[in-house]
């Protein structure tokens, strides 16, 4: 039987008081608490403190999202309730509240209520091996790059449970597309982690965070993607994260001018809510494993600024991906559906395996030094430059530029 | 007669063997038979974690590699196997396994 | 033993009823119950790395598959009614399985297991890398040969071969 | 920067990493092609120049990397790379001139349609060179020396459409396989006596005191030295490759293919190749010299048919009117005098010709493609001249070429190499033939190489492709000018006041010179000599330029029948036809006919043989056996066919047998007592 690992590890001494104090705070409160029930009270509070914080950065991303958009497309935004619009997900929150619950007669009951709850949890499930900080990994696991994965695997399950249950022809399409799309898109998401888990050698965040830690030249962060396979790894697998959390402009399942609202066409009130719920956690967790794999963990990315807590840089690059999400969303037209599996089946998957060749090749020379590694880096952007155009070409085949006479 | 646990996992198994067998020798619908057939090779699985967990020599990680592999070999089953049904409907538009005897002698 | 009880009901429970419903979909979905069982039989049993590869594979890919071929396949000709074989098939079917879970069980109870001294210490993931990049490499390679063929099988079997197929004429 | 030599496999990877690219880019791809090529060898040369730091640190020493290629039982196959200087000097050059060809070839072939495939196959070739350069082991040289033969065969017949550059690259590929087939031999020969093929192994390799000591020991056919009989079998390969008499019919024919392809087989890649082999191996050459007993030393016979190509190929090119034609017996003329140095005991002066020619032919074939291309392929200088004032580059940069080929003092390296390779001759104490060989061919390679530049660049316009020319673009004047400047810088890194090459070549680090003057004698006749000839060239060609395409040349006024004689190239290729493809066709008509009358008779008659013996058995069959057959065989299908009739082609049936048979199976294991 597996022993329980330390909810959050024991801070060591080392760090500041400013990195330590979570976890100071938890030990504390436990202390209050007979010995035996100590580890279940901290985890009781590792989980509420997640919960709080992201249920927290959810509504917020709620309003932040609308924002954006709004700037995106000129117009204000949300700006009635509360200054600015501050108190909108206040507003929406109530509104999702109070409205009435409606099941369609003939839809399978009980699968229509567990749909949103599966998702929800699931994608909560995925927060427990990312690491906020230095200290602040809720579940240190051997195999947690995996246990990521696995857990996120079953969100799919709830999208088809919803769509299935709904029993409505346009949510059931809706579903069928999500399941396309999300085994089209789980291959290249796979695989392009892969060189990572390579190179690094660990399946274990903390180590993978630990093989980033240095700097080149002095102030160059050694993260994944200041190397030309990380950088490459790093696209696909922010393109295929897009796909994998339906996000635009990969939202086919949800496309309102095709499908209505896709699986969430039958839903309202706070089930509706929930999905939605489960969609920004679904994003925020990928995120926050981007952050892990290629962007350094919680490291700061420069060596003068490592005084700033290890929390607050996760916390930085985190927004700093939402944003980048957003302005995505704001930005790209949505693809369609052919084009969608053409992408990952021909470019994405094809690119990562190459990609891969080029992690092979990246570690077998890592013993290059001198003028062989000026070499090291050609040969290794070329081996992604390369099949990048020449896939690229054979994708977009037959398609010009479009000129505008008149425009 | 002392029970083990490993006598239990055994036992456990071999429920969830005939429960495969059951279901793939009574479903008519070639989906299930092969999710029946899916839960026997689980129930395999089971056997070796649980020979390698109360094995004499626990040491060696062979229950756990061979359980790997099988998963392996029983994805690229069910793909297979589902592409047959697929490849089935489309001749008779129908799945069920007991239209499907073109093959007799 | 708790923890192996309450594994084996959640195993076993969802696995009997999904092979005795009608509904097809909701029996897929209660086999995917029954798989995440057997994952956690993997964690209990402290094979970890296992029971995430279990629910890797089976939850989110052969499920996936499952789903997607009922759906596929979903207006069958003869959609209504027992067929009066069906009933004949399925008592046959729970005779003999009864008889094979009546064999396997007295097997299991008739047969003195030696048991290790103590259990097995969890594998770590560095530790199944390094056996299989090491002993098992010609299985690796075997299984990744495998599962190409298979994908590719599979595509070949699935994918329509003709343009006037039954299906067009739909 | 150095290289270390393990590394030393990069050189040639990158350009055939190139050639992988290029081979793999669709036809429109043409940036890529030739930007993969460019570079790769580009950093090659890089690389090259890092081996040349490695090897001139530690000039005497043959650094080696030796590796299993594959295990044979017992032994193993093995490899290697070697760092030595002559390796280093070799590739910088190959690398140097193949880069400025290459750039001049983007220019030169811009409108060719197959302008990625060219580049694939120009980057396989130069990799193969540069493998062939860095090779530790005989096997390794030739698997290169084949790939060199296969690219060049692909090269010369780029422009497969037309049937003469079919004819010609099937002429060179099966000419040199009549000198593979030699080195072949000798190779095997080689294995079977030293156990070995690395060339450095630690006292181990064939070109080390202890297997050349075994070699010079054991006699063979004829009484020679097996080390003379190896080496002169491996230098049949060198007589293929590097055009030598009697085997140079490929070289002029492979003109046919473009222009840069024949630079590069000229200059810097397959010609050179020969030479490479005989200096690589010198050690097993010169082996047999301390033996008075035998009938004739391996370095004897190279210097005889280096003496004969040297004069040979001078003499011929005197009267060819093909602007590539001459420079081709020229090559085939210096490739001689590289031979001659070899056979009189210099091989550093044969390196360091060959160097310094690998650059002045180059710039001559480079200069010659500008003036074919800006000429609209008229190729014929009948039909050209007047070139000087429209091509100025081109002018200048072919002049000193000229110049230095023609071996002009002082100022142009072609002059230095030549001098080291006469004084060479000189002092080879066996015959004094090959030196007055190689100072007749002085005579007429100033001769000829003034009679082509005035042909092509003086006068008048004699056609209407000429008078249309004008300079191309600075895509293929700049690797002239280049290789202008190395034509002329060149040579003075041997000069005999300060020989710096040729020590670093022999293992010195410090360099001991002596005067310029000192054998003035030689050097003094060797002026005169290039006098005599640029001179009797001026007078017969520059101060009356030929008035039309089809006056007479003057020699062929003068002396018709030795003209004619000259100009069919002494009648070689007509006496392979007669002697050599006639004995093959008799041969194959001989065949043919043993195999008609002879062996099909004998078939024939068995055939008939055989069916009596049929005829007979069917009829004892029919009756006797096969009545029981089918008495048999009815009862077999009956059997069967209640057999497949259990076969429903239903799977639960099958599987309900299956899960019964096990029930019964385990039932009859636990009550009959387990197993």
């Amino acid at each position: 039987m597996n022993a329980m690992p330390g909810i959050f590890a024991a801070a060591t001494g080392a760090d500041s008081l400013l990195e330590r104090w979570p976890i100071l705070f938890r030990d504390t409160v436990a202390g209050f608490f007979p010995a035996p029930l100590q580890w279940l009270v901290g985890s009781l509070i590792s989980i509420l403190a997640i919960v709080a914080i992201f249920g927290g950065v959810f509504a917020a991303l709620t309003l932040l999202e609308r924002k954006m958009l709004g700037r995106v497309q000129n117009r204000p935004g949300p700006n009635r309730t509360g200054p600015f619009g501050l108190l909108q997900p206040i507003a929406d929150g109530i509104k999702m509240l109070t409205k009435e619950d409606i099941v369609p007669r003939s839809a399978d009951h009980l699968l229509h209520f567990l749909a949103p709850v599966a998702l929800l949890a699931f994608s909560i499930l995925t927060f427990a091996v990312i690491p906020f900080g230095r200290n602040l990994v809720p579940l240190e696991l051997d195999a947690a790059v995996l246990y990521f994965f696995a857990a996120g695997a079953a969100t799919e399950l709830a999208i088809f449970m919803a769509g299935w249950a709904s029993r409505n022809k346009f949510s059931l399409l809706a579903a069928m597309r999500a399941l396309a799309q999300l085994i089209s898109y789980e291959l290249p998401l796979l695989l392009s982690f892969v060189p990572i888990i390579m190179l690094a050698g660990t399946l274990s965040m903390t180590g993978i965070i630990d093989q980033q830690a240095g700097w080149n030249f002095g102030f160059i962060p050694k993260w994944y993607i200041f190397t030309p396979w990380g950088f490459a790894a790093f696209a696909i697998f922010l393109v295929a994260a897009l796909a994998e959390s339906n996000r635009s402009p990969f939202d086919l399942p949800e496309a309102e001018s095709e499908l209505i609202a896709g699986h969430l066409t039958e839903y309202s009130g706070f089930k509706y809510a929930l999905f939605f719920m489960a969609e920004y956690f679904g994003m925020i967790a990928l995120s926050g494993m981007a952050i892990t794999l290629f962007l350094g963990g919680w490291r700061a990315p420069l060596p003068f600024l490592e005084f700033i807590p290890s929390y607050l840089w996760f916390g930085a690059k985190l927004l700093g991906l939402l944003l980048l999400f957003i302005w995505i969303r704001g930005t790209f037209p949505r693809l369609r559906m052919d084009q969608l599996t053409r992408l990952a089946w021909k470019f994405l998957v094809p690119l990562a395996l190459f990609n891969l060749g080029t992690a092979a090749f990246w570690s077998l020379t890592s013993g290059w030094s001198g003028p062989l590694q000026l070499a090291r880096w050609g040969v290794a952007i070329a081996l992604v430059v390369v099949p990048f155009v020449l896939l690229g070409r054979g994708l977009s085949r037959g398609v010009a530029p479009r000129t505008y006479r008149f425009a | 007669m002392i029970l083990t646990p490993l006598h239990l996992c055994l036992l456990l198994s071999s429920a969830l063997f005939c429960i495969g067998l059951i279901g793939a020798l009574s479903r008519s619908s070639s989906i299930l038979v092969l999710l029946g057939v899916e839960l026997m090779l689980n129930a395999a699985n089971l056997n070796f974690i649980a020979f390698w967990r109360y094995g004499p020599n626990p040491a060696a990680g062979t229950g756990v590699l061979f359980v790997l592999f099988s998963i392996a070999v029983a994805a690229a089953e069910a793909a297979v196997g589902l592409a047959l049904v697929i490849a089935i409907y489309r001749h008779q538009r129908s799945i069920r396994l007991q239209d499907a005897r073109r093959l007799k002698g | 033993m708790t923890g192996l009880l309450i594994i084996a009901l959640v195993t076993l429970v969802p696995a009997a009823v999904a092979m005795a419903l009608r509904n097809v979909i909701h029996s897929a979905l209660l086999l995917i119950l029954s798989w995440a069982g057997i994952a956690a039989f993997y964690f209990w049993a402290g094979a970890e790395f296992l029971a995430f590869s279990q629910v890797l594979v089976y939850v989110g890919a052969i499920s996936m598959v499952v789903l997607f071929a009922v759906l596929l396949t979903r207006h069958t000709r003869t959609d209504g009614g027992v067929a009066p074989d069906t009933l004949g098939r399925a008592l046959a079917g729970l005779l003999i399985g009864g008889a094979v879970l009546g064999v396997l069980f007295g097997a299991v109870l008739s047969t003195p297991l030696p048991i290790g001294s103590k259990p097995a210490a969890a594998v770590t993931v560095h530790g199944l890398g390094v056996e299989l990049m090491e002993r098992h490499t010609i299985a690796l390679l075997v299984v990744g040969v495998l599962l190409t063929v298979a994908l590719l099988g599979a595509v070949v079997l699935a994918a329509s071969d003709s343009r006037s197929g039954p299906e067009d004429a739909r | 920067m150095s290289l270390p030599v393990q590394l030393l496999w990069l050189i040639p990877a990158l350009p055939l990493l190139a050639a992988g690219i290029g081979s793999l880019t669709p036809r429109s791809g043409r940036g890529l092609a030739s930007g993969a090529a460019i570079v790769a060898m580009a950093i090659s040369f890089l690389l090259s120049c890092g081996a040349l730091a490695t090897a001139l640190a530690q000039p005497a020493a043959h650094l080696v990397h030796n590796f299993a290629w594959f295990d044979l039982g017992g032994s193993a196959v093995r490899l290697g790379w070697l760092l030595d200087p002559l390796t280093a000097f070799m590739c910088v050059m190959v690398t140097f001139v193949g880069t400025l060809i290459f750039i001049f070839s983007t220019g030169y072939l811009h409108e060719d349609a197959n302008f990625t495939r060219f580049f694939c196959f120009l980057s396989l070739f130069a990799a193969a060179m540069l493998g062939l350069l860095v090779a530790n082991s005989l096997l390794l040289l030739f698997i290169c020396w084949e790939l060199v033969g296969l690219a060049s065969y692909l090269l010369i017949g780029f422009w497969f459409h037309k049937p003469s550059a079919a004819a010609a690259a099937k002429k060179a590929f099966i000419t040199t396989r009549i000198g593979d087939l030699g080195l072949l031999l000798g190779m095997l020969w080689l294995y079977d006596s030293t156990g070995s093929l690395l060339f450095y192994d630690g006292g181990q390799g064939v070109l080390e005191a202890t297997a050349l000591g075994g070699l010079v020991a054991q006699t063979t056919i004829g009484g020679l030295a097996v080390s003379t009989a190896i080496g002169l079998l491996i230098f049949c390969g060198a007589i293929g490759k590097s055009g030598q008499f009697p085997l140079h019919v490929w070289l002029p024919d492979a003109m046919e293919g473009p222009t840069p392809v024949s630079a590069l087989i000229h200059a810097a890649t397959m010609v050179a190749a020969g030479v490479f082999l005989v200096a690589r191996v010198y050690p097993l050459m010169s082996a047999d010299q301390g033996l008075a007993h035998v009938p004739v030393h391996a370095l004897t016979v190279v210097a005889a048919i280096g003496a004969i190509t040297a004069l040979l190929g001078a003499l011929i090119a005197v009267a060819q009117s093909d602007i590539k034609r001459v420079l081709a017996f020229s090559t085939v003329s210096q490739l001689g005098y590289m031979m001659l140095a070899l056979g009189v005991g210099s091989w550093v002066a044969a390196i360091f010709h060959l160097l310094t020619h690998a650059f002045f032919k180059a710039l001559l074939f480079l200069g010659s493609g500008s003036v074919i291309h800006a000429a609209h392929h008229e190729q014929d200088i009948r039909r050209l001249g007047g070139l000087r004032g429209p091509m100025r580059a081109t002018f200048a940069t072919f002049a000193i070429g000229m110049m230095a080929l023609a071996g002009v003092p002082f100022l142009f390296s072609g002059f230095w190499s030549k001098e080291a390779i006469l004084h060479a001759a000189h002092n080879w104490d066996v015959s004094h033939l090959p030196l007055y060989a190689g100072l007749a061919a002085v005579v007429l390679t100033a001769f000829y190489m003034t009679r082509l530049v005035a042909e092509t660049f003086f006068g008048s316009p004699r056609s209407e492709e000429a008078s249309h020319a004008h300079e191309n673009s600075a895509v293929m004047t700049v690797p002239l000018i280049l290789l202008a400047v190395c034509a002329v810088l060149l040579g003075f890194l041997g000069t005999p006041a300060y020989p710096w090459l040729q020590a670093r070549l022999e293992g010195h680090t410090e360099v001991h010179g002596h005067p310029i003057f000192e054998g003035a004698g030689l050097l003094m006749l060797s002026i005169v000599l290039v006098a005599v000839g640029i001179g009797s060239g001026w007078a017969l060609y520059g101060r009356r330029p030929r008035a039309n395409a089809n006056a007479l040349d003057p020699i062929e006024g003068r002396l018709p029948g030795l003209f004619a004689v000259l100009r069919a190239r002494f009648g070689f290729d007509e006496l392979y036809a007669a002697t050599v493809g006639r004995l093959n066709t008799a041969m194959a008509a001989l065949s043919d006919g043993l195999d008609r009358y002879v062996w099909d008779a004998a078939v024939r008659f068995l055939a008939a043989l055989g069916e009596f013996g049929g005829v007979v058995n069917r009829e004892a069959d029919e009756d006797v056996l096969n009545g029981g057959f089918d008495a048999t065989n009815d009862r077999l299908r009956g059997t069967a066919r209640s057999y497949s009739a259990a076969q429903t082609g239903g799977a639960h049936g099958y599987l309900r047998t299956v899960a019964v048979g096990f029930v019964l199976l385990v039932l009859i294991v636990m009550l009959g007592g387990g197993v």
